[in-house]
């Protein structure tokens, strides 16, 4: 309902977390990372939080510091091993975080399911592996598939690059990655980008995200960190 | 007088929030359109693939390119947007506009919706966005004509068309009344040129009239 | 496999479709209808033809024009019916072709499935409606879904406005429509499009079919005919 | 001497075929990418939402926003794409690419893969696209050492790690042979440093080898 409203600070833009509530964090390790938006939620200090994000943080800053802060219950998430997910792994051998792995595949196309108002939906990803046990299968047309549902979140934080008026977003590079299919995904999607410009200055034709998708926009300096480690 | 499919349209419009993302279907509902005031800023989506739709084109602004739903030439107000058809309908359907609103050859007391084949012989059946419409709009809107040209009713107890949705319809704005359909009954939220009376004398479906 | 092939006319670019075979066809209506490539197929003479599209042809010209050549077996499509669609209805009457009527969205998102490797999906819409007869049905978190299979093409006829050299597809407006899902669904794809310029051309930003998809690509002189007629 | 793990890179880019679409996973199997001359048109995908995947950056090319699967930063060729998450697993899981190439802790006889969890007390699973990737390109091939740091062969005749995959795996790429796995075996395609005897002696696994 009704357009993008724009917000003068991360604060304010993250003060729709709740305690409890699922929240999927945007980025690939660091590129499209919402960083001001996470660092305002640390703030903020909603608890008991489930995290839906690629990774489970690298280094001490983003999701990292999220988790740090402990206010995260649970993490979905297809690959939290990295060289500098320290802060992750110390959670999860002291058994102060769960972990539910999703293959990376899975965890956006179920998102998207979400946002599409799909119910459920038979996957090959994953067949006859230790991530399908439980899982309903069928085979059809002579091929195996996994039932998988769809996951929502109460609000997604993503990174953008710019925005308009409206809330219509573009991405940049490789950082687009996990935005698009988090803002249909969320009941609100709040979004930091580099720019905000007026509605009619985004070629319709170029749009990723539209507007209806976005619901509250922060205009955020750009804040890059060295990228560091492979995985 | 019964309200004119203009007026009708116009009250329709009445009932939409600003800043809503609304589908008006196609034929008569995308009339609702010329009642929406821009600066409560409605931006509409067109299934077809594009939100920000304007106003019907008009001499050169006509594009072969650029259509609503119903093939009909439009324009494009600024922060539009274009996307395929699986996106579109993802949209739709997940449950993201505000607010469809659709013509119908009939809706029952639960909010049944009938409005894309009349199953009469020979009909060829075309159901086009409608199903995905009804089941995926948070309100679903019916804008329509309270009796057929035969003088039977289009409010009925149960569908005897084939549906298009089950249980969808939120509100039904008819010439002569609107209707909201509700877990306690069909509420009348307004009449036109007739009193409740005669409403509940010509419908087969019980009326609830909340006292003011 | 391989990059676009560039073809010198719409007749050669068709040459891949067979008797038996399944084509999608893009455009809604005549925006982003295929006329060329139509017409080609028409010259080329495949038979036994089922057509996916969402229209089932408007007036004497494209999709219409295939019909009338006797070439179609079998429509799948949402909305055959329209004031200018007396080829098909013609067919229909006579009982000299079938259809099958899909809601527009499961046209739509059956052949995304079939693009994206998805078995079979819930879906709510057409539930309780004559369109989910036969169909298995299941409820999940209290809403009734209906299962939907996926629809994979041989061919996609498909329109766009700006192919580069390596097969990356842009759109104009809404003739985009069912274009960019068609592409995914089917074994070849083939794309008339206004101009062909080098890779590098198009801004990888704005890419809405990458390369992958296309097969085969043909440049043709722009036409447009009247949009006439609601629905 | 067995193949070190450039030549290995070498030997696999060998098998791909001009034109082809390709992911190379993350870790050791990127290094294939050195050796696609550009002139075979060989088009990168990587996971995270890109195709037209250019070599690493260095430098001032270095873009925290333009990263490969395994987060290192890479650059961009002419008629790149970038598409998001959902889209580049659909294009993954759809079939739609020739060949992929991954490491792996073992490959069974029909094709099994195990290459995201050693199960090991204590580790922490991870499986990126891994899985992906197994079921959905047309052709997977594995790279990595025949033998484990511990000599233990890693071509079996069933994985006792977790699987990644049932059955997905086309060829494996090792510093000692190739081998094809097929419906009729494990065919050597071609070794490097030892003989087919000296491989049936040190594998578990029967070895099929065409005579020429």
């Amino acid at each position: 309902m009704s357009k993008a409203q724009i917000f003068a600070s991360p604060d304010e833009a993250v003060s729709v977390v709740k305690d409890g509530d699922t929240v999927l964090v945007g980025g690939f390790g660091f590129a499209g990372m919402p960083f001001d938006l996470i660092d305002a939620l640390i703030r903020q200090g909603a608890g008991d939080l489930t995290i839906v994000s690629n990774n489970a943080g690298n280094g001490d800053v983003g999701l990292a510091a999220l988790l740090k802060a402990g206010q995260v219950r649970k993490v979905l998430c297809s690959f939290p091993r990295q060289v500098d997910s320290y802060v992750f792994d110390d959670l999860y051998r002291r058994g102060e975080i769960e972990l539910e792995v999703v293959p990376q595949g899975n965890l956006a196309e179920r998102m998207r399911a979400a946002g599409a108002g799909i119910g459920a939906f038979y996957c090959p990803t994953g067949v006859g592996t230790p991530l399908a046990e439980g899982k309903e299968t069928r085979t059809i047309d002579g091929r195996d598939y996994v039932l998988e549902y769809p996951i929502k979140g109460d609000v997604a934080l993503i990174s953008a690059h710019t925005a308009d008026t409206m809330g219509n977003l573009v991405y940049r590079k490789t950082a687009r990655n996990f935005g698009p299919v988090m803002a249909t995904a969320a009941t609100t999607t709040v979004v930091q980008v580099s720019s905000i410009v007026d509605a009619g200055q985004i070629d319709p034709e170029v749009v990723v995200t539209p507007s209806i998708y976005v619901d509250r926009v922060v205009q955020v300096e750009p804040r890059h960190y060295t990228v560091q480690g492979a995985r | 007088m019964p309200l004119n499919p203009d007026q009708l349209a116009a009250r329709v419009a009445q009932d939409i929030e600003p800043g809503s993302f609304v589908n008006l279907g196609i034929g008569q509902p995308t009339k609702v359109a010329d009642h929406l005031p821009a600066e409560i800023g409605v931006v509409l989506h067109t299934a077809n693939g594009m939100l920000g739709m304007g106003p019907a084109a008009v001499g050169d602004e006509v594009d072969p390119e650029l259509t609503n739903a119903g093939k009909v030439p439009v324009t494009e107000l600024p922060g539009a947007a274009y996307f395929h058809h699986a996106d579109s309908f993802a949209m739709m359907r997940g449950g993201h506009l505000d607010v469809c609103v659709l013509g119908a050859f009939q809706v029952s007391a639960s909010g049944d919706l009938a409005n894309w084949d009349t199953g009469a012989p020979g009909s060829i059946p075309a159901v086009g966005g409608a199903m995905d419409l009804a089941i995926g709009a948070k309100r679903v809107y019916v804008m329509m004509t309270l009796f057929a040209k035969n003088g039977s009713p289009k409010l009925v107890p149960t569908c005897t068309y084939p549906l298009t949705g089950v249980g969808c319809v939120s509100r039904v704005y008819t010439d002569h009344a609107v209707f909201e359909i509700t877990p306690d009954g069909v509420r009348v939220l307004e009449s036109f040129d007739t009193s409740v009376e005669e409403l509940r004398a010509r419908l087969e479906v019980p009326l609830v009239v909340d006292v003011r």
